[in-house]
Parts: structure tokens; C-alpha cells; sequence
């Protein structure tokens, strides 16, 4: 088989299966949060009965243009992991994946509603919190591989993490926010009671919010595809080790109170500003010589 | 315990208000509450209470309907509110509190409930 | 152009259990000013003794609040029998002690949760209520409801607690106050939940007296004042001391409650240790006359009753001046300059009640 | 050749037709005209010069020579005039060092100098000609209209559109001469004129802000001035050179003695770019007509500073001096950047944006690597065309809005539907992918990381930051409340056509982004580092993406609302109407308001531009002591 | 067939109630009786929710905003009285600012008798209120 031909199965496949991969994992996910906090839980599949009852549900919006946001919210976000699983340029990727997210923030900005908005003003102050980080990453990544296409990271055959551990570490980190988990969740979070309603989501509702929830599935496997990278040189180590960081990340979302934006702020910051460019300094200077 | 009213109030003068409370303020008192009811006579009588240390003290008058009772919230902050309900439920007017809702503390089905005939 | 950013906060909002309305002005998210508004769950019951009996107001005060439900039922017995006089029988009062403190456990396990929920820690509040959950079969085991407790009269109590059931209650007391002991340890020393509670909505001592603050606000602030040492009820019997913090901020407040969650279960073994035998109540004959003031510490602080009787079977005057309405001129003044993340921590922090406000 | 005189002398000739006829109509027909001359005029350039590589000309003539120092020394008589009536004393004491210093220099050795070349064209020069030609022909037609709102609405300024347009015309032609100079003396006369004329225009109102502003703008740029002046003699007595080309070639060939007039020059471009330390003078500069902020203080004369950083790039390329500049831009970048979230006036956001993305050049210049310097170019071209669309968007919007406030422009998606989408396009443009702005930060990426992980850094952290003040903004230029109150109907003709063709040119350039590259941009690269840059297999991925952003806008706004219900916002369940109104307490109607966030405690102005200053100060220091310590001083 | 029972997402909005229903509605979502189980999710926002839950009366100054959040609702949703004060009024009735139960303002489909509602009776209401929600659904989708 061509490797053209191997992309194009891979994408395929993520297109079909990260909805399917993402929704379980959000229901293994509510499993295990719930178990961590002294309850049963839902069935395994809640998540998607929840997408098929908004699917259901009437169509409504505050505004005309508003759920046009959101439409490309989705359409971007598989588009990044698309490009991702393709073996595509991480920087595009990247960029991608900033996209998406700013349809998600005007989406939620065009509905002039009080709640909405000051989600979608958190939800920036967390891509601002969050962005130099993933950057840092990508450049660490290479450094230590010397291309920037994921296919070409994803091939090389040291451990990637032997080089990147600040950066892993970081991104990790990170990964709390994108993840929406406390003690990040500030411009929405997965429980009812936060001073924001739902925040960002507030006016979304029905499909609309289904797309979102959709989206969400899309943006974690996506992230987790990253995770993988750092353990690639071992693919099942690579899946394990994205697991684990997914536990990791519950275990950290049901541990924690939900901080401040400052402290999201600052403390991202400086941990892109430590871990991360240490990290990228030793590669440059370790790899250069 | 046994705490009668009557043995804690302090019966004194409409205009005698401000300069008490300044005074048991003085003392270290706190405000506990301002209540307010109808006599027989339809007259309101309001009941000031003041604690320190454990020992509470009433401090009780009786106004007409139609007089305008000074506020004592420019001396106890906290007062304002209890002012403000009894303003808004009894109709008793009274003058220079602190934060004046203007009878919208609660907006009631019928005006000045406590007043008047209700269902 | 201002900066200023104008958004309702309630009635309707998720944090809030209870209606009330709060028009913050925000920059960024620094509240500038908190307007609040309130009268949503206003009843009006003051004015239910023109219908109900004198004996019948123990049920009305109870349901003032399904929180604080006991201890308004206590407090409103204790002024009827002010007024009528009469003397409650010794067991009933210490049976009355042990409701109320288990009401007070309860209360703030409750709060404890809630508080969790407003800074956003999720298994914090299931974990509270988990444990809540026992102490309200307890409840439900010995009263017979579970917030609405229904046995509290006016003359002493309705139902009894066989020593054993109380021997066991003390036991069962036992086991929980470990397991609460480790989930207030977490309030107390966890991070990022003490990022989200010190130096927040801080009030001084001075203020705490001036603002007319009560109950755990008051003595987050260092003022050293708990109803209970008038010696009503049982607890003139009981050894205790109001529990004091001086910081005056959200974490003084928090810690006020757990350790006040302990003082309740130590209140608790005393009783059971101590309590007589004899009847539960006596009854009740005649009308009530002169007027009643009582003051009584609830889980919010103090509860000023103020009844007024004339002789007939119904009271003059039915007037309840409940702890957070006297909380919440401080709650408006720590609003002030706090982030809007901060409004819901701050809000419950004086553990409003807001049915109690407005009755 | 005739055509670069024709660029030059054209503007100079339209110029002082506007001056002596002061009549509206036919001031309007000039302007038009001399427009469309202009922009046919450069795409003829290009079209005749595009695929010949560097072309010299040998023009010389001791006439123009003596003419340029004749007009210098009025120029710097007529500055010290004014620095002493206004008690702007240091700008007397600015240019009487340097002026006499060239004075000397041309009067003494002038008449022994014969450069071999004083003109030349190549590529680079082409894309700045062009921007120079469209972009400042475009902002010319659009100040008919905005000057004549401008002064229905300040009627107590003294109408002096002839001299506003004089001095427009005046400065394109010494654009013009600029970007075609390689004699640095010729290059150092056109530099002073545009210096100048950005002085005239910033006090164009002559209030005393506006005066102020102006001589602190005119004292910094007299200051890379004096360091101009400085290395066109250090050079000439060092290695007998005076042109830009062979200043290069000598470092390259590796004279290290001459590292100190590109130094010097660099220095010069960093002042006329408004990096930090001397970032204040550009935010000083809005206080002019907007077109003026457009033209002058985005797309072409700050440009001109970078221009001259990223001809050099070359000599910088792998030096200290080099790295340094580079830094200052980087930190400049960033804390541009940062700054620019703090502020809520709009031409104050765009004025720390250009800080911001010269910035970038200037660093990339620095770098000096051919990925750097294509990613410098690509900078310099959509930065120009989005950033002037922005100026005009928000000139147009603040005289129909009567503000030019951030937070005044809520809902102007309502209010002035074909403004906002514009000004969107150019916020997209100029952060967002796949537009321009974005594809050049990625090429600039790429050309940091294998040479300075600092400004990888930098650069990280600087675009967090760009995208979160651009995104706030967009979202209040979309937030929709269903309002029909119309403002945009009164917009004139001479506003709407250029604001049509920018915006079409952000798109269509995006588009044409890989062309440009090859036909404009690689050809430049080539002969200088004899190799190109590209993006990769990803370009066609991005093309694709942005056709698709570009497509689905307009058709999803209209056909994805189908079958939905229209509802109220949430608002806590208190709604007193659908979108605004709420009950509040003490019986109030309450409005609701929602504004952006400015989060003074981390980027407040002050704290940051002073970190700047110290930043970039201590940059240039630590520069004179490596200079001083490899003996090149 | 939806999955409107599977999924139901409920909005709690306490109308003069004495907490006491409020705090057993809370209570259903903690550990002892996890409604999560059945998919039950407390959102607190009208546009998300299908179920609105009103615990006590209605008074004069609630009535504009049971609406207003009943109206932000999306179709089909069900509406559940919780406990005695939201089905009638119960022993406020005769209180001059209670209007009556929530059935004077909105349409009620569901009515949980108790003071306080017990977390079993009301987990027993919802699930009633399931039924109807199917119902309405269907009648919804053909009107769709």
C-alpha cells in the first residue's frame, strides 16, 4: 500500500472514531468522577445519549449568525486533527486548532449575552494562558526531530520524552485547561454550579451544544494524539501513556478547586516560561553541538 | 430562658431615638434587630434592641400612623434594612435611611401588608 | 467610555440555592459595586398568627427555613412558654439540645458542600453531603423527618430518644467525626482551595460589630459572641466555648464552622452523658399574655424572636428577625472590590438563607 | 529609468497642484487622477521589472546633488526655527548636530564622491514601490472624504486641506525615492523628508497635544537621523563607500570595521520603526487625521525603518549586532503586544500592533537568514494591507459613531454591517489563520527555531497575547443585538472604494500569497543567500482551509439559520426585554453592559513600556560595550 | 423513540420555598441517591434543561421569572411541582403574598406531594415526568 493510501485509512479512521473514542472516554470519564466522589455514575454511553437527546431537542438561537460560529467551531476542530492524524505540520495544526477555538469564542461573543460573554473572555485569557506553551512544544518537538511534520515525529525513533520531559511536563499542564477540567474550567465547566452558568455555552443550546459536546470528542483525542507523541517510539506505551494522562487529568479535575484566571494565567505562563523554554534551550544547545 | 420583653425594654420618646442609640452605641452596644407593630390603637410601636456582653436592652415608643420616624442608620449601618422592611410592610415613613429602597425591598402583593385587611 | 460591565447575578442562578438578585458592576472582574435585590421568597407568614393558633406557630417557624427548621421550632416554643409560663421538663430541654446541635452538624456539613460547589470543587460537595446524609438518618430515625424534624412543641417534645438509640447516636457521632475530620482537612490545607478562601472577602472585627454581623461571620472576625452561653435550652449544663478566628476572611469563616461542627459533636456526647430521666413535655393550658424576646443561636448565627401576646389564642405580634438578615449589610460591604469568581464564595460565606430573610 | 523619476516627480508635481488650488472639486479630480496614474504607474514597474533581478542605474548628476543639499539645509533651518518657537529645544539641538555634519560632509568630500550607482531596483524594492503606489494612492482618495467629515466635525481648526493633501503627494514621492536609492546620501535626503512630513501631520491640528506629540516624534526620528548621518560618514572615511550595496558586499566579504555603520543604520531604521525605547512617538503620531495614521505610521514610512533593517539583514546575518536587533525587536514584539491588551482606544491598539509586527520584522531582519528575511518581506506586505484597512475602517467608524472606543463599537455588525465585516476581515488578516499576517508569524517561526530559541520565545508568548486583544475586539464588533439603527448610509463614495479594494486586497493577496512568493519574493532571496524558503506541503493545506473560511462566511451567515427560534438571552431568568434590559433592584431597569477585559495589573502601560525601555536600552548598551570590546569603536 | 428519557437535564428554581425541598432536590445529586445514574444532570441554565423542578409557591415577585426562564426553555419540557408548597400553596396558602401553587403561572405536568419532599418521591416524580416528556416529544415532532 501507498503511504497515501495508509494517510487517507488513518484519517478515515479518526473521523469515524474519534466521536466514538471521545464519547466513551467522556463516559468513562463521568464513571470514574463519580466513583472518586462516592457515587455510581451514568451508563458508559451517557455522553452520547445526551448528544442524541440535544440532537432532538428544538433548534434555537438568541441570533441569526451565532450557531454559524459554532458549525465552524466543529468543522475546524476535525480539520486540525485531521491535518494531525494525516501527519501534517504541527504548526499548522496548531493554528488550526487556534482557529477552531475562535469560532467557539465569537460564537459565544456574537450572543451579547452577560454570561456568554464573560465565558468567552475567559475562555481567551485561558487560549492566551495556554498557547505559548503548545508553541513551545511543537518548536521542542523540532528541535529534537528536526521536522515539523507530525508523520516525521511520530517516526522517530528516539523516545521522544528522553529529550522533552520539562515540555511533557508543561504540556500536560496545559492539557488541564484544554481539557476543561478544575481547577481550569473557568470559562465552562462539566458541573452545574459555577458563577457562570454555563459560561461560554450559555446561549447554546440543543444541536448546537451537540456539535460543541461533538467538537470536544474531536479536540481531546486530538490532544491526547499529542500525548502519544512524546512515547511514539512505542506505540503501545504511546496509547498507555495517553490514558494515564487522561486519568491523570480526572484525577487532577476531582482534587482541585477551581483557581482564579490570574493564577491560570500567570502560573501557565510561568511554566512555559520555566519548563518549557529550559527544556527547548538544553535541546537547542544538547542538539546543536 | 426566660427573657420577657418586659423586662428589658426601655420605654422612650420618638425624639429621644437618635440620641439613645448614639449613646448605647457609644457604649459598645450592637444593633440585634428593629421590629415594628400595630397597637390596638393602630398606633406602631417599634422596638429597638441593643445587646453588649450578653444583656440586651428594648428600647420601645409608639408613633402614630401618619408620623415620620427618624433613621438611625447613619449611626448603625445595619439598620437600613430592617428600616427599609418596615417601611415597606407597615407603610411607617421613615425619613433619611441610609440606602432607601423607596418600598421595593419587597415588591408585595398588596401594599403595606402588615397594615392592612389581607386575604 | 467606562470599562464597566453590567450582568445580573440570580434570581435564577446555579450557585445560588435560593433566590436573590445581585446587579454587579464589573471591571474586568472586580466587582465595583453589588446592588442587591431581594423579596422573592417573600411569604409573608409574620402575619400568619391572625389565622393560626398560638400552639400551631411552632410548624409555621419551623418551615421559616427547611434548614434551620429545629431551632426556629425551638425558639418559637421557647417564647410561647415565655409568655404562657410554663416550665419544660429537663429531659425535653437536653432532647432539644441534641436535636439542635445535630441540626447544626447537618447545617454546616451542608455548607461545607455547598461552599466546595462555589469554588468549584465538585467531589468536595459530594463527599459533604455523603456524610450529611448520616447524620440526617439519624435525624430521620429519631424525629421522624428529615429537615422538617417535627418535634419540637411548645411544652417540650413530641417524641422521645430511648437511651440506647442515644448511646448509639454518640457512637455513630464517633465514627463520622473521623471521616469529617478528613474532608475539613482538606478545606483547611488544601491549595488550591485556600487560594480561593484566604484574604477573600475579609471583614474586621470592627466591622463585624458595626455591620451588626452574627454567628460564624461575626466570630470569623474575632468577635467572641455565641448565643448558646445565655444558657437556654440545656446548655447551661454543657461545657463550651465560642469558637473564635481572627482573619475575618472566607477561610476564618470556613474554619469557624468545621471546628464548630466538632464543638456541636463534643455538645452532643455531654448531653447524651448527661441527660435526666422524666417526662418530655407538660401541657400546655392557656392563653399567652406580655410580649417574649428570645435570642438563640442557630447554625447562622443568632435568631431574635420577638412575640407579642394578648390573652387570646392567637399572638399580637409574630416577629422573627432571622441571622442573615442581619448578615447581609456585611455581606455587601465584603462584596465590595471582590473578583467576580469570588461573588459566590463570598455570598455563601455568611451562609445565607434566604427563605429566613424574608420569611 | 524614466519610470522611477516619473515616481518620484509625479507626486512632487500633483503635490503643488493641490497646494495652489485650494478648490474642493478639483482638488477631488487630482487626487483621483493622480491616484490612478500612481497605481497603473507601479503595476507597470512591476510588470517591466519583476522577473530582471537587481538593476543599477547609473544616474548622476551634480544638479540634483546640490539641490538635495540646498533643500536640507532649509529643511534643517526650518526645523530649528520651529524647535525654538516652541521651546522644543532639544529638536534645535538635534539637528544642529547633524545637519551641519552632512553639510560639512557634502560641501567638503561631496565633489569627490562618485558612487557608481546611485539608484537601483530590484524585488524588494518593487513590493515597496507597490505598496507605496496602491496602498498610499488608495489612502490618498480615501482622505477626500474622511478630511472633509474631519473638518465638519472640528470646525474650530482652520481648513488647510490643500497643505494636509500637499504634504501627503509630497511624501509618496519621497517614499518613492527612498525604497529606489542606493546612494545612502540620497537615501539619508528622502529619510529626513518623510521625517518631516510626519512631523507636519502629526501637528496638522496644532493642538498642544498634537504639537507635542509631533516634536517628540521628530526628536527620535532625528535621532536615528543623526545616527544616519553618522555612518554615511564613518563609512566614507572607512572604505571610501557611500552606497547601500557595496556597505553590504564589504561586510559580507568580512569587514568587520563596517559592522558600526550598519549598526548605525539599524539604529536608524529601530527610531523610524518605533521599537522600543522609541515606541512612545508612534502612539504619540495618532493623534493625526487618521489617513495619516494609515499611511505614514503603518503601512509605508514606519515601513521604511524596516526596510532599511531587512536591506541589511545580509551584513546582520549571524553577527552580534545582528542578534541584538533582533532582540529589541522580539522584546518590542512582546511587549507591544502585551501592552496592546490594556488599551481600549482603538487607533492606540493598532499603533501597539504596528510597534508590535515591525517588531517581528526588525527581529527577522536581525536574523537575517533567508527564511527570516522572506517571512520579513511577507510581514512587511500583509501587514501594510490589513493594517491600512483597519485605519480606515476605524476613521470611518469613529466619525459616525463619534468614537474611536473599543467599547463603543458593540454591535456595529448592526449598525454598520459592510464597515464591520471589513474590519473583521482585517482583524482575521491580521492574526488569524489562514490569513496573511498568520502565514507570515509561522514562516517566522520556522526561521527563528533553528537560530534563537530566545525569540521562539518571544515570539510564543508575544502571539498569545495579539490574539487575545484582536479577538476581544472582533467579538465586539459581531456581538449582535437586533438593532436597526443604520450609521453607514452617509459614508462617502472616496471612502467606500478604497475601503472595497483593501479589503479585497487582504483576501485576494492572501490567495495569491504563493505567486507572490515566487514571482517577487524568491527572486530577491535567491541571488542574496542562493536559496528560497517555503512553507512546505502545508501551503496547499492552508490554501484549501482559508478558501473554505473565505466561502462559508458569507453562505453560513444566510442559509444556517433555517428553522430556528429565535429566543431571548439568559439573564438569570430576570428579562425585562429579549436582548438588553433586566429588572434590578431599588425598582431600576437595568442595562446591561458588557465590556472587555483590560487586565491593567499584568499588562498596564506604564510597567510595560518601561520594561521596554530598560530592555531595549540595555540591548543597545551592551551593543557599544561588544563593539567597543572587539575594537570595532 | 428519543432519548429524551435517557438524558433528562433538569433546572432547579426555588420559588418561596423554606429550603427544605430545595436542599432534598441537591440532595438527589449526591452520593446516597445519585441521580446521575438514570442520566440526570442538574444544569443551571434554562437553554440546557428539559425538566424545570420549582420547589415552592409562587409569590408577586417570582412570577415574572418563572416564566421568563419557563419560555427560555426549549421544546418538548416538562414542568414538576416539588413538594406541597409548589403543588398548592401548602401551609403558606394563606400567606398575603402566595399566589398558589406553581400551576397558577406555568403549566405543571408533574405534582410531588410532601413537606419536605423526600429524595425518593421526588426521583419518583422525574421519572413520571420522563413519560410525559416522551409524549410531548412525539407531539412535538410532528408539529416539527
Amino acid at each position: 500500500m501507498t503511504t497515501t493510501a495508509i494517510t487517507a485509512i488513518i484519517v478515515i479512521l479518526y473521523l469515524i472514531g474519534a466521536p466514538i473514542l471521545g464519547g466513551i472516554l467522556a463516559g468513562l470519564d463521568r464513571i470514574i468522577t463519580a466513583r472518586m466522589q462516592g457515587r455510581y455514575g451514568p451508563p458508559v454511553w451517557q455522553p452520547f445519549y445526551d448528544v442524541l437527546k440535544l440532537m432532538s431537542k428544538e433548534k434555537a438561537a438568541v441570533n441569526k449568525t451565532q450557531n454559524f460560529y459554532v458549525f465552524c467551531f466543529l468543522l475546524f476542530m476535525i480539520f486540525t486533527g485531521a491535518v494531525f492524524f494525516a501527519g501534517g505540520d504541527l504548526l499548522l495544526v496548531l493554528f488550526a486548532l487556534t482557529l477552531a477555538s475562535i469560532f467557539l469564542v465569537l460564537g459565544a461573543f456574537s450572543s451579547n449575552s452577560p454570561y456568554s460573554f464573560i465565558g468567552a473572555e475567559r475562555e481567551l485569557i485561558q487560549t492566551m494562558a495556554y498557547e505559548p506553551m503548545v508553541l513551545i512544544t511543537a518548536a521542542g518537538m523540532y528541535l529534537a526531530t528536526k521536522s515539523f511534520f507530525v508523520a516525521d515525529i511520530a517516526a522517530f525513533s528516539t523516545p521522544l520524552i528522553y529529550y522533552l520531559p520539562g515540555i511533557f511536563i508543561g504540556f500536560v499542564y496545559i492539557l488541564t485547561i484544554k481539557f476543561r477540567k478544575s481547577p481550569f474550567d473557568l470559562s465552562t465547566s462539566h458541573h452545574a454550579h459555577q458563577e457562570l452558568v454555563k459560561g461560554l455555552t450559555t446561549e447554546f443550546s440543543g444541536p448546537t451544544l451537540a456539535m460543541i459536546e461533538i467538537a470536544h470528542w474531536y479536540e481531546n483525542i486530538f490532544l491526547l494524539g499529542i500525548v502519544y507523541l512524546f512515547f511514539a517510539f512505542n506505540p503501545l506505551l504511546g496509547v498507555i501513556v495517553a490514558l494515564l494522562t487522561y486519568f491523570l487529568e480526572i484525577l487532577i479535575d476531582n482534587s482541585n478547586a477551581r483557581v482564579t484566571w490570574q493564577l491560570t494565567m500567570k502560573s501557565a505562563w510561568i511554566v512555559a516560561a520555566t519548563l518549557g523554554m529550559a527544556n527547548l534551550i538544553i535541546v537547542f544547545f544538547k542538539l546543536s553541538v | 430562658m426566660i427573657m420577657r420583653h418586659e423586662d428589658i425594654a426601655i420605654k422612650i420618646q420618638p425624639e429621644e431615638l437618635v440620641g439613645k442609640v448614639s449613646g448605647l452605641q457609644g457604649d459598645g452596644c450592637r444593633l440585634v434587630q428593629i421590629a415594628c407593630s400595630k397597637t390596638k390603637e393602630n398606633n406602631f410601636e417599634l422596638v429597638y434592641s441593643f445587646e453588649k456582653d450578653y444583656k440586651f436592652c428594648n428600647l420601645t415608643f409608639e408613633v402614630p400612623p401618619d408620623a415620620e420616624v427618624e433613621s438611625i442608620s447613619s449611626m448603625c449601618f445595619s439598620a437600613f434594612l430592617y428600616e427599609n422592611e418596615i417601611h415597606d410592610l407597615f407603610g411607617l415613613k421613615i425619613k433619611h435611611i441610609a440606602v432607601d429602597f423607596q418600598g421595593t425591598l419587597y415588591e408585595t402583593a398588596v401594599k403595606y401588608p402588615m397594615s392592612v385587611e389581607t386575604k | 467610555m467606562s470599562k464597566r460591565t453590567i450582568i445580573p447575578f440570580g434570581p435564577q442562578h446555579p450557585v445560588l440555592p435560593e433566590p436573590i438578585h445581585l446587579d454587579l458592576v464589573l471591571e474586568d472582574e472586580k466587582v465595583v459595586q453589588a446592588i442587591p435585590r431581594i423579596g422573592y421568597v417573600h411569604r409573608g407568614l409574620e402575619k400568619l398568627v391572625e389565622k393560626q393558633e398560638y400552639a400551631n406557630m411552632v410548624y409555621v417557624a419551623e418551615r421559616i427555613c427547611g434548614i434551620c427548621s429545629f431551632i426556629h421550632a425551638q425558639t418559637c416554643s421557647q417564647a410561647i412558654e415565655d409568655l404562657l409560663p410554663i416550665e419544660v421538663p429537663e429531659r425535653a430541654l437536653y432532647l432539644r439540645t441534641i436535636w439542635a446541635e445535630m441540626s447544626r452538624t447537618h447545617s454546616h456539613l451542608l455548607w461545607l458542600g455547598l461552599m466546595a460547589d462555589a469554588f468549584g470543587f465538585e467531589a468536595l460537595f459530594m463527599h459533604c453531603w455523603r456524610l450529611r446524609e448520616k447524620i440526617l438518618d439519624m435525624v430521620e430515625d429519631t424525629a421522624g423527618g428529615r429537615v422538617i424534624f417535627g418535634s419540637c412543641k411548645v411544652g417540650g417534645v413530641r417524641v422521645d430518644i430511648e437511651d440506647a438509640k442515644l448511646k448509639d447516636i454518640v457512637i455513630q457521632y464517633n465514627d463520622l467525626e473521623k471521616e469529617i475530620k478528613e474532608i475539613t482537612d482538606v478545606f483547611v490545607e488544601d491549595y488550591s482551595v485556600k487560594h480561593r478562601l484566604v484574604d477573600v472577602g475579609v471583614m474586621s472585627k470592627e466591622d463585624a460589630h458595626v455591620l451588626g454581623a452574627v454567628g460564624p461571620t461575626m466570630r470569623g472576625s474575632g468577635v467572641a459572641k455565641d448565643m448558646r452561653t445565655l444558657g437556654y435550652a440545656a446548655y447551661k449544663y454543657l461545657k463550651f466555648e465560642p469558637v473564635v478566628e481572627t482573619a475575618g476572611d472566607c477561610y476564618a469563616r470556613t474554619k469557624v464552622r468545621i471546628r464548630e461542627v466538632f464543638q456541636s459533636i463534643d455538645l452532643i456526647r455531654q448531653a447524651v452523658a448527661q441527660i435526666p430521666g422524666g417526662p418530655i413535655a407538660v401541657k400546655v393550658t392557656g392563653n399567652p399574655t406580655g410580649s417574649s424576646f428570645q435570642c438563640v443561636e442557630q447554625a447562622r448565627g443568632d435568631v431574635a424572636y420577638y412575640l407579642k401576646a394578648n390573652g387570646t389564642k392567637n399572638l399580637e405580634r409574630f416577629r422573627v428577625r432571622t441571622p442573615t438578615f442581619a448578615n447581609i449589610p456585611p455581606l455587601l460591604k465584603m462584596l465590595g472590590g471582590c473578583e467576580l469568581a469570588d461573588v459566590p464564595v463570598i455570598v455563601l460565606s455568611i451562609d445565607p438563607c434566604i427563605s429566613c430573610t424574608e420569611r | 529609468m524614466d519610470i522611477l523619476f516619473f515616481l518620484v516627480l509625479f507626486p512632487l508635481a500633483a503635490a503643488a497642484l493641490l497646494l495652489i488650488l485650494p478648490n474642493n472639486a478639483i482638488r477631488s479630480i487630482i487626487v483621483w487622477f493622480s491616484s490612478i496614474v500612481l497605481t497603473a504607474a507601479t503595476i507597470y514597474l512591476t510588470f517591466l521589472y519583476f522577473d530582471k533581478g537587481t538593476i543599477y542605474f547609473n544616474f548622476d548628476m551634480a544638479l540634483v546633488n546640490e539641490l538635495m543639499l540646498v533643500i536640507e539645509a532649509i529643511l534643517a533651518i526650518f526645523i530649528f526655527a520651529v524647535g525654538l518657537k516652541y521651546k522644543k529645544y532639544l529638536a534645535s539641538i538635534l539637528i544642529t548636530l547633524q545637519a551641519p555634519l552632512i553639510i560639512w560632509f557634502e560641501l567638503t568630500y561631496g565633489h569627490a564622491l562618485r558612487p557608481e550607482h546611485n539608484l537601483f531596483l530590484d524585488n524588494f524594492s518593487l513590493i515597496m514601490a507597490l505598496i507605496i503606489g496602491i496602498i498610499g494612492s488608495l489612502i490618498c482618495v480615501y482622505a477626500l472624504g474622511y478630511m472633509k467629515d474631519f473638518h465638519n466635525h472640528h470646525h474650530e481648526m482652520k481648513d488647510k486641506r490643500n497643505v494636509f493633501f500637499f504634504i501627503m503627494f509630497i511624501f509618496l514621492s519621497a517614499m518613492f525615492g527612498l525604497v529606489f536609492s542606493n546612494n545612502l546620501i540620497w537615501l539619508y535626503f528622502f529619510w529626513e523628508i518623510t521625517t518631516l512630513c510626519s512631523f507636519l501631520l502629526i501637528g496638522y491640528t496644532k493642538t498642544t497635544e498634537a504639537v507635542n506629540n509631533a516634536f517628540l516624534a521628530i526628536i527620535m526620528n532625528l535621532l536615528g537621523g543623526l545616527a544616519f548621518a553618522g555612518a554615511i560618514v564613518y563609512m566614507y572615511f572607512a572604505a571610501g563607500i557611500i552606497e547601500l550595496d557595496k556597505l553590504i558586499t564589504f561586510v559580507g566579504q568580512g569587514n568587520m570595521m563596517l559592522l558600526l555603520p550598519v549598526a548605525l543604520l539599524s539604529f536608524a531604521g529601530i527610531t523610524k520603526a518605533a521599537q522600543m525605547p522609541f515606541s512612545s512617538w508612534l502612539l504619540g503620531a495618532m493623534v493625526a487625521p487618521t489617513p495619516t495614521s494609515a499611511l505614514l505610521h503603518s503601512s509605508t514610512m514606519v515601513k521604511a525603518g524596516v526596510y532599511l533593517v531587512v536591506r541589511l539583514a545580509p551584513a546582520l546575518m549571524g553577527t552580534f549586532v545582528g542578534e541584538m536587533v533582533a532582540l529589541v525587536g522580539g522584546v518590542t514584539f512582546l511587549l507591544a503586544s502585551c501592552i496592546a491588551i490594556s488599551q481600549t482606544n482603538a487607533k492606540r491598539v493598532l499603533a501597539y500592533s504596528t510597534v508590535a509586527n515591525l517588531g517581528l520584522i526588525v527581529a527577522c531582519g536581525g536574523i537575517g537568514t533567508a527564511e527570516a528575511v522572506w517571512a520579513a518581506i511577507l510581514l512587511i506586505i500583509f501587514h501594510a494591507i490589513a493594517k491600512s484597512l483597519l485605519f480606515l475602517c476605524v476613521g470611518t467608524v469613529e466619525h459616525k459613531i463619534g468614537s474611536r472606543d473599543i467599547e463603543d463599537m458593540d454591535n456595529l455588525i448592526a449598525r454598520m454591517p459592510k464597515i464591520a465585516v471589513m474590519m473583521v476581515i482585517g482583524i482575521a488578516g491580521m492574526f488569524l489563520a489562514p490569513f496573511g499576517m498568520l502565514i507570515s508569524k509561522w514562516a517566522a517561526l520556522k526561521a527563528f527555531i533553528d537560530t534563537s530559541f530566545i525569540l521562539v520565545g518571544l515570539l510564543s508568548f508575544g502571539s498569545a497575547a495579539t490574539l487575545f486583544f484582536w479577538t476581544k475586539w472582533m467579538g465586539k464588533l459581531i456581538a449582535m443585538v437586533n438593532q436597526k439603527e443604520q450609521l453607514e448610509t452617509t459614508v462617502s463614495g472616496s471612502e467606500w472604494v478604497p475601503l472595497y479594494l483593501h479589503a479585497f486586497l487582504t483576501i485576494v493577496v492572501c490567495l495569491a500569497f504563493p505567486l507572490v512568493s515566487s514571482t517577487l519574493i524568491e527572486p530577491y532571496l535567491i541571488p542574496i543567500f542562493g536559496k528560497v524558503a517555503t512553507l512546505g506541503q502545508g501551503n496547499m493545506l492552508i490554501m484549501v482551509m482559508m478558501l473554505a473560511v473565505v466561502v462559508l462566511l458569507p453562505l453560513g451567515m444566510m442559509s444556517g439559520s433555517k428553522g430556528t427560534k429565535i429566543v431571548p438571552v439568559y439573564m438569570g431568568g430576570g428579562n425585562l426585554d429579549a436582548y438588553t434590559k433586566f429588572q434590578g433592584p431599588l425598582g431600576m431597569v437595568v442595562n446591561l453592559a458588557m465590556r472587555n477585559y483590560y487586565m491593567d495589573q499584568f499588562f498596564g502601560e506604564k510597567k510595560l513600556a518601561l520594561l521596554g525601555v530598560i530592555l531595549c536600552t540595555s540591548l543597545f548598551l551592551v551593543t557599544i560595550f561588544w563593539m567597543f570590546g572587539v575594537g570595532i569603536i | 423513540m428519543s432519548y429524551l428519557a435517557k438524558s433528562p437535564w433538569l433546572i432547579h428554581y426555588d420559588g418561596s420555598s423554606c429550603n427544605g425541598c430545595d436542599i432534598e432536590v441537591l440532595a438527589c445529586l449526591t452520593p446516597m441517591y445519585d441521580v446521575e445514574r438514570f442520566g440526570i444532570i442538574n444544569t443551571g441554565n434554562p437553554k440546557h434543561a428539559d425538566i424545570l423542578a420549582i420547589t415552592g409557591s409562587v409569590n408577586e415577585q417570582n412570577i415574572p421569572i418563572i416564566k421568563n426562564i419557563y419560555d427560555q426553555m426549549l421544546e418538548p419540557k416538562v414542568v414538576i411541582a416539588i413538594g406541597i408548597c409548589a403543588t398548592s400553596g401548602g401551609i403558606f396558602r394563606e400567606c398575603y403574598n402566595v399566589q398558589g401553587g406553581v400551576d397558577q403561572v406555568i403549566p405543571v405536568d408533574v405534582y410531588i406531594p410532601g413537606c419536605a419532599a423526600r429524595p425518593e418521591s421526588i426521583i419518583d416524580g422525574v421519572v413520571k415526568g420522563l413519560g410525559v416528556l416522551e409524549e410531548k416529544y412525539k407531539k412535538y415532532g410532528k408539529k416539527r
